[in-house]
């Protein structure tokens, strides 16, 4: 069945944001903000298992530690991007979220990804967000307190928040046992070999590698060979022997590198079928910002002057 | 309840946190009614979708998940690119962001 | 655990991007009919149209022969020969749709430059963007069909769909079609979010994004007690993501009124190309879970099941309450994916090719429907009633006929090409078991014809009421030319079923690809 | 004791199925492909010509030239006719193959497929057709500037369609000259486009006939996957040797053969949609709706008679639901004053006969009625189209009355009497003896539910006897008064205002006619028409021709030989059988030989029907109207009037013995046809999904946000479903 820490937390959480949302008051808003994070908090807690921790307290780390506190953030802040009144903060608290995955995407090793998502995200799009806003919201939202009435009334919030803890409860469900079958020793061992392999195609990779193991020596195109977590080339030495060397651990190829690896080698067509979306994109935006250019009247007039016709504007 | 090594314990809570954002999200998509916040809200869906594949990459030691992430970065910065200037275009008819001044078609 | 090196990663980008020809060369299309519609030269801006018609041909000729078969068997993915039927069919029904938007874009604005009564504004001419968007989302089905990865399926939907959501905002620029934008777009940010969750998912169930290892996963895990709930949930939301494109129960809500809204050659686009894009979509990635083998997992069968009848009876019923044409033509269309997920739900390799050919039944149908409702138009915008329609045989004889004929396909009446595709899903579906499916369809077929009466009934026994303003003619004759075009090969494929038909079976056949090559292929399919 | 029909046909000792030969190919005869592809191309080109807005009757003499040419060919068919069934293949069409196993192929030549049967059909179809499209030049002539070359199309479209369902090599051609007859019978019901009651009539058509086509679909369906092929030549080889119980897939398929049979052929519950019909010009009910068209539903039985020998229990519905539709229809019909409608319901009750005699296993009887009922009833149409064309569309006998006084129609009179005669099969008449063929095989037959349907079946008789009568009585007879018809009543002609050519008659227009009829002068049909109803006439007389050559040269009935050696021979022979042997020493009824009482019990029948309409319709006509319109002014038991003169006791004696139940009767069924099969099947069948679509339409409440929570609370739905089935253990 599902999860209790999932079915107790995502009940509580989903009546917080109810109460969040319906803002009946004050009171209510806060009690209700407070039972929200009641709920986010058991899940979370229950997420990183800290209901039954292993035998020996090794269920408890570090990454964990920060983790939970992203998490802490990341949900709270996305409870706020939904039920803030007015969508300057709402954007600002996006960038919350933002950061915080960026700490969860830190503890899961995604170095690259970490400071891609800050600087693509925070930097980029939501920038272009709150231009948006500011230019849309300069009239409307002078005039009542900041926001307008249609951002401080939630639409249907009951079903809204009904539908979305039905998905998170069956999406957390379905994810819940999937760890189950997870081997750390065996993952790294994979990860480990993987990158060794991607370093296999990158000639000045292998250089560097070989060259921490053992300095001046210079590796032989195509006879790395992986087998479990290790890996081992032949490389010709200095002084022109040949020798089998086995790669330290210390010597792999960091995130970025492998990450880039795989990104060309791997999906060469998806790169540039990226390319040719954001160019699409880029024609769109231009041909959308063009639509808005208004006609004078007098222009108007004179397109529209074919009787019965005209109106394409 | 079977215990958790530390970092399978950490996986799970990127998988529950990736959900979360995700029906967050949606929640908010059906609720706000400024459209600019909407999209917002994809953006959020689109977070826990990226999330998950990431702690998913992790527990397999895989790469590509980070790569799609790349990717839907990517797209995810189209759309808003398209979405706002969209939105820009609809402000400028209506001179307001709610999506309810647009339901004149309907049965 | 060991993983052997060297291992060979996947081939280089020069290979991979050498098979997309035809997408290369419809993209670089794009781009020259983008700068042509800036032109000063009212020929060279006139000539956007044809060029884009051109060149969609063109790729569909290129992607005749370069095939792309071999890459993806070598790549391993479920079915290698997709392309070789999907590519050239796309192009083929993707130039009919292009020759129905024949000059609506920018009308009033070029019939005011000929008129004297305006001057050129770059600024203000959208036709060449249009036309490139257009090709875009062409390129965009061609590219999926070789997909061999989830990114690569992901990517190519998006290069799909976002320029539809431009086209509807653009096409016009009116209210309606604003309205029909911002719906469409949305929520289909909404579904793509829930895609990008079942893909998401589909990689934690198998630790991989390509296909071929996918489906090994899958097939190792179906080995040992079955896949696991992990890769089923992913398969659903992936499935329900995709249901948005190709307007299934549940995300069919938004085509209505989208429809309603989109100007009438852009509805045609829509009502076409993203469902294809669709379709290719569910093909991909329940292809990896084992769909035409019959061991789809059973939540998963169940799924489309339901899906199917609910879209059929959904489609229909919604389809009898209409008086705007578009708004029926949504909910025909909605009715139409009932029917295709029938033979998905069959899960036959019979079915899938059931499947193939309706797609292609219904494009060329669509083509000559949308192209004889699109010869009128009221005030530079659609005609959409069906009141409309009334007196049409005498104003437009040609176009009234095809309008007919086009009805009568979509009814699934024979011998037009529509009645073979219903009568192929019907086959499969009943020799996969799926006896309940096809009670369905059939009935739902039989209550289409009541809508799609009005459709032919309008047009050829109504007189027009004498005090409605009447309607225009529409000055392109490219879509009254297309829908003849179409109309009539709804009349002469059928005597072509057969190599039609062969041509499809090679397209699924798991055989084909490495073995045979290209152009080879091609030329038998044509012989046959 | 002799075996009855049926219980000897069962036995398998008549039913050898060797009885029908393997067909021999023969290209040599591919020139009757011309008798298909003529009315095609006189399709097209009267297309053409509607398109092109061609003016004068050049597309009628086109039509009447290659539909003559078509019949001339047939003949020459006829003339050089093998022994067995010939198929003639003309173009490879589709075949297809897939997959590894059996009953993966599907094939289907455009061939024809020629046996006696299929000339049989031929002749009289081509036969009627040229005729009555020579007679449609002249009465269409006032629909010269506007719609006579749609309407001429529309005829080649359907005799193109007839074509191609009779003489096609396969179910397959058979399924799309079934659905182009529909087509054409659609748009020439529908061709005065401008009245909604003619394009209700074709939409009902068309949506009751889909009923059928569904059942025939299915059934070809079923029939390619039961015995793997749609093409004649194999299939009756195929189920020669197919067990008599087979699987239950194999046990529909004569079911729902027979659906689409009823549907065509306005049988059971699926009549309604013919007599509305008539709201087309009279030459098409008269081709389409008496003659040919309806006559589809017999053929497609008698084609695949094979297939339902194989499930003796269809028959017996066949027998039923012919018997008790004859029935019904005809006592529907004895309550019509509109002469077209008498005509429509009279067709429905003897098409009911041709099923019965399908029914009961003398296919020979069936298509013997066929060919006589196909002359007599198109001779019926034609003068009433006579009648129409002449009296401004007045067809109410209330309003019409000794037309055969009146100058010009003398000759149109003594047709509608000879017309009259057969239809009441009066003795020594071709339809006398074709109905007796059915007949006799119920009443003669040891079953008792077969007895009573032979009764049922004379009793109707004597009611087809009494209403055509009443007809003719009332309308040709009698003192001349008439009444011409407005632009409301039943009115053939387009007069609306709102239509184009409201002018186009040839004499005053409709609206100086004004009701005095001693300005009216209606004008008799001129030499197309009277050539056309003349033929068609002698035509009727001639058709019985094989019976008195039987009877009194003792030679082979010569329909019956067309029927020998055809796919229907397994009914032929059972009749051979009774005819020869139950005459002199089978069965006995009523103490004589089956044969004799039925001839003599449908004699006294029919003319008793007649005798009874000349006392109501002729000798006291003002005394039946009177009293008929007492009870029309008042409810229910008021029927009875207060005033209760004396001089009338006789008559209301006889009206509550005799006239009332049969009027009530015809009236009740005539409400339940209206107004619970018309509005409760047809309407019902339409409007419950736009009822359900009402339900969901709260679901599109325009609102962006609407569509997303149900479209994302679908997902939910799904999502939650399989994770609480899976945990639980499902799948």
């Amino acid at each position: 069945m599902v999860p209790t820490e999932l079915l107790a937390g995502g009940a509580l959480g989903a009546v917080g944001l109810l109460l969040v949302m319906l803002r009946g008051g004050h009171v209510l808003h806060r009690a209700g903000g407070a039972i929200a994070a009641l709920g986010g908090l058991a899940i979370l807690a229950g997420g990183a298992g800290l209901g039954a921790p292993g035998a020996d307290g090794s269920g408890v780390s570090i990454p964990l530690v920060v983790a939970l506190l992203a998490g802490v953030l990341s949900a709270a802040a996305a409870t706020r991007v939904i039920s803030s009144p007015r969508p300057v903060l709402a954007a600002i608290f996006f960038v919350l979220v933002v950061v915080a995955g960026c700490a969860l995407y830190l503890t899961l090793g995604a170095e690259f990804l970490a400071f891609a998502l800050v600087i693509v995200y925070a930097g980029a799009i939501l920038i272009t967000y709150m231009f948006v806003l500011m230019l849309a919201q300069q009239a409307s939202g002078e005039r009542d307190g900041g926001s307008a009435e249609y951002d401080r009334n939630s639409r249907d919030p009951m079903a809204a928040v009904f539908v979305g803890l039905v998905l998170f409860l069956s999406i957390a469900t379905v994810m819940w046992r999937a760890v189950d079958s997870y081997d750390p020793a065996t993952t790294a061992q994979i990860q480990r070999a993987r990158s060794w392999i991607a370093m296999g195609e990158l000639p000045k990779g292998m250089r560097e590698a070989v060259e921490a193991v053992s300095p001046g020596a210079t590796p032989v195109p195509g006879t790395m060979h992986v087998s479990g977590g290790e890996a081992s080339i032949d490389v010709t030495a200095a002084d022109g022997t040949s020798a089998h060397l086995t790669l330290l651990e210390s010597s792999l190829p960091p995130n970025t590198q492998t990450v880039g690896v795989a990104l060309v080698n791997q999906f060469p067509v998806s790169l540039e079928l990226a390319g040719v979306i954001l160019l699409m994109a880029m024609l769109g935006a231009v041909v959308l910002a063009r639509r808005q250019i208004d006609l004078g009247d007098a222009q108007k007039a004179a397109l529209h002057s074919r009787p019965g016709a005209g109106g394409a504007e | 309840m079977t215990a958790l090594t530390s970092d399978a314990a950490l996986i799970r809570l990127a998988l529950v946190i990736a959900a979360l954002l995700f029906s967050i999200g949606i929640a908010g998509f059906l609720s706000r009614r400024n459209m600019i916040v909407m999209f917002l809200c994809t953006e959020l869906m689109f977070q826990g979708a990226a999330l998950a594949l990431i702690a998913f990459g992790k527990m397999h030691g895989d790469l590509s998940g980070q790569v799609f992430t790349i990717f839907i970065l990517t797209v995810a910065a189209a759309e808003a690119a398209l979405a706002l200037g969209l939105v820009i275009l609809l402000y400028r008819r209506r001179e307001t962001l709610n999506s309810e001044a647009w339901s004149e078609l309907k049965e | 655990m060991t993983i052997a090196a060297p291992i060979t990663l996947a081939s280089t980008m020069a290979d991979r991007v050498g098979l997309l020809w035809p997408e290369l060369l419809l993209l670089a299309a794009a781009m020259v009919v983008a700068l042509m519609g800036l032109s000063k030269d009212r020929t060279i801006r006139g000539a956007v149209g044809p060029v884009s018609i051109l060149a969609v041909l063109a790729s569909g000729l290129l992607a005749l022969f370069t095939g792309g078969a071999d890459a993806a068997a070598a790549a391993g993915v479920p079915f290698p020969a997709l392309a070789q039927w999907l590519k050239p069919m796309v192009a083929l029904i993707a130039a009919g749709l292009m020759a129905v938007q024949g000059g609506f874009v920018d009308q009033a604005l070029e019939a005011a430059i000929g008129r004297n009564a305006a001057a050129f504004n770059p600024l203000r001419a959208i036709r060449g963007e249009f036309h490139a968007f257009a090709l875009f989302s062409i390129a965009g089905v061609m590219l999926l069909t070789t997909a061999t990865d989830l990114i690569w399926i992901f990517l190519a939907l998006e290069l799909v769909s976002l320029p539809t959501y431009v086209m509807v905002a653009i096409g016009r620029g009116d209210r309606p079609g604003l309205e029909a934008a911002v719906k469409y777009f949305f929520l289909g940010a909404m579904a793509t979010a829930i895609m990008l969750m079942g893909f998401a998912l589909l990689y934690g169930a198998t630790g991989s994004l390509q296909l071929d290892l996918i489906q090994n996963a899958f097939g190792a895990q179906a080995a040992t007690g079955g896949i696991a709930l992990l890769g089923v949930g992913g398969l659903m939301l992936a499935s329900v993501g995709l249901f948005f494109k190709i307007t299934a129960v549940p995300m069919h809500f938004y085509a209505p009124d989208v429809y309603e809204g989109a100007p009438l050659p852009v509805t045609a686009f829509l009502s076409f190309i993203p469902k294809v894009a669709g379709f290719v979509g569910l093909i991909l990635v329940l292809g990896t879970a084992g769909l035409t083998a019959g061991e789809l997992p059973r939540p998963i069968i169940a799924l489309l099941w339901m899906a199917a009848i609910l879209t059929m009876s959904l489609g229909n019923m919604g389809a009898l309450l209409q008086r705007s044409m578009k708004r029926t033509m949504a909910y025909s269309s909605i009715a139409h994916s009932g029917y295709m997920l029938v033979a998905l739900a069959a899960g036959t390799t019979d079915a899938l090719d059931a499947l193939l050919f309706y797609l292609f039944a219904y494009g060329v149908t669509t083509v000559a429907t949308f192209g004889g409702l699109a010869v009128i138009q009221r005030a530079g915008g659609d005609a959409d009633r069906f009141e409309d329609l009334a007196g049409l045989r005498r104003t437009h004889p040609w176009a009234t006929a095809m309008i007919v004929l086009g009805a009568l396909s979509f009814t699934g009446i024979p011998p037009l090409l529509g009645f073979f595709g219903k009568f192929w899903i019907l086959t499969s579906a009943f020799e996969a078991g799926q006896i309940a499916l096809c009670v369905f369809l059939v009935v739902n077929s039989l209550v289409s014809a009541r809508y799609y009466l009005r459709f032919m009934a309008t047009p050829v026994v109504a007189e027009p009421d004498s005090n409605a303003t009447p309607t225009e003619r529409n000055p392109s004759l490219a879509p009254v030319l297309a829908s003849v075009a179409f109309g009539l090969a709804l009349l002469v494929l059928p005597c072509f079923t057969g190599s039609i038909f062969g041509w499809v079976q090679r397209a699924t056949d798991p055989a084909m690809g490495a073995a045979a090559s290209a152009p080879a292929a091609a030329q038998s399919a044509d012989s046959r | 004791m002799t075996l009855s029909p049926l219980t000897s046909m069962l036995s398998g000792t008549m039913m050898a199925s060797s009885d029908i030969p393997a067909a021999t190919i023969a290209p040599e005869m591919a020139w009757l492909g011309w008798a298909l592809a003529l009315p095609a191309i006189s399709a097209l080109v009267c297309t053409l010509m509607a398109l092109g807005k061609v003016k004068g009757k050049l597309p009628g003499w086109l039509t009447v030239a290659s539909l003559g040419t078509c019949f001339v060919l047939i003949f020459k068919a006829y003339q050089s006719m093998p022994e067995g069934p010939v198929v003639i293949p003309l173009a490879e069409w589709m075949s297809f193959s897939w997959g590894p196993t059996d009953f993966h192929s599907l094939q289907a030549a455009l061939e024809l497929y020629i046996d006696r049967l299929t000339i049989f059909w031929m002749l009289f179809v081509t036969g009627l057709g040229t005729l009555i499209a020579l007679y449609a030049t002249e009465y269409m002539e006032h629909d010269v500037k506007a719609g006579y070359a749609r309407f001429f199309a529309g005829v080649s479209i359907f005799l193109f369609a007839m074509t191609a369902l009779v003489m096609g090599g396969n179910l397959l051609l058979l399924y799309l000259g079934w659905e182009g007859v529909g087509l054409a019978s659609y748009m020439l019901i529908g061709y005065f486009f401008t009245r909604p009651s003619a394009v209700a009539a074709a939409k009902k058509a068309f949506i009751v006939n889909r009923i059928g086509d569904l059942g025939l679909a299915l059934g070809i369906f079923l029939t390619w996957r039961c015995y793997g092929t749609i093409e004649y030549s194999e299939l009756f080889q195929v189920t020669a040797n197919a067990p008599r119980e087979g699987p239950w897939e194999e046990s529909l398929i004569p079911y729902l053969l027979m659906l689409g049979a009823f549907g065509k052929s306005a049988q059971g519950p699926l009549y309604v949609w013919l007599p509305d019909a008539m709201e087309g010009p009279t030459p098409v009910s008269a081709l389409i709706h008496a003659a040919t068209m309806v006559t589809a539903g017999v053929f497609l039985i008698a084609r695949c008679y094979p297939l339902f020998l194989l499930q003796p229990d269809a028959l017996t519905v066949v027998a039923w639901i012919g018997g008790l539709t004859a029935f019904w229809a005809a006592t529907i019909g004895m309550a019509q004053y509109d002469m077209k409608r008498v005509w429509a319901y009279s067709t429905i009750s003897q098409l009911g006969y041709m099923f019965l005699g399908l029914g009961l296993g003398t296919t020979f009887g069936a298509c013997f009625h066929t060919f006589t009922h196909a002359f007599f009833k198109a001779c019926l149409f034609l003068t009433a189209g006579a009648v129409m064309h002449g009296f401004a569309g007045q067809l109410d006998i209330r309003r019409l009355s000794g037309l055969s006084r009146v100058p010009g129609f003398r000759m149109v009179s003594w047709f509608a009497l000879l017309g009259g005669l057969w239809l009441a099969a009066f003795p020594f008449s071709a339809a006398f003896f074709s109905k007796d063929e059915i007949l006799v095989a119920g009443v003669g037959s040891d079953r008792a539910d077969f007895q009573f349907l032979g009764w049922l079946g004379l009793l109707t008789a004597g009611l087809t006897a009494y209403y055509t009568f009443r007809v003719w009585f009332r309308a040709f007879a009698g003192p001349v008064h008439f009444e011409p018809g407005d632009e409301v009543h039943g009115d053939d002609h387009g007069h609306d205002v709102a239509h184009d050519h409201g002018d186009g008659h040839g004499h005053a227009p409709a609206a100086a006619h004004a009701h005095h009829h001693g300005e009216f002068h209606p004008h008799g049909p001129r030499w197309a028409m009277k050539f056309a109803i003349a033929i068609i006439g002698i035509g009727a007389v001639l058709a019985g021709y094989p019976a008195y050559e039987s009877m009194f040269l003792h030679k082979e009935n010569w329909v019956q030989w067309m029927i020998s050696g055809s796919t229907a021979v397994g009914g032929a022979g059972v009749v051979e059988h009774v005819a020869a042997e139950g005459a002199s020493h089978g069965h006995q009824v009523l103490g004589m030989s089956a044969h004799a009482a039925t001839s003599l019990a449908g004699s006294i029948f029919g003319i008793g029907g007649i005798l009874i309409a000349l006392y109501l319709h002729l000798i006291r006509r003002s005394a039946a109207d009177s009293l008929r319109r007492a009870i029309q002014a008042t409810p229910i038991i008021g029927w009875i009037p207060n005033a209760a003169e004396h001089k009338w006791y006789v008559d209301e004696i006889y009206h509550a013995v005799f006239r009332v139940p049969l009027w009530v009767t015809g009236h009740v069924l005539h409400f339940i046809d209206k107004h619970i099969l018309d509005a409760g099947v047809v309407d019902g069948i339409g409007a419950s999904p736009s009822l359900v679509g009402r339900v969901f339409r709260p679901l599109y409440g325009g609102v962006l946000q609407s569509y997303a929570v149900t479209m994302a609370g679908g997902v939910g739905l799904i999502l939650a479903w399989l994770a609480y089935t899976w945990l639980r253990g499902g799948f």
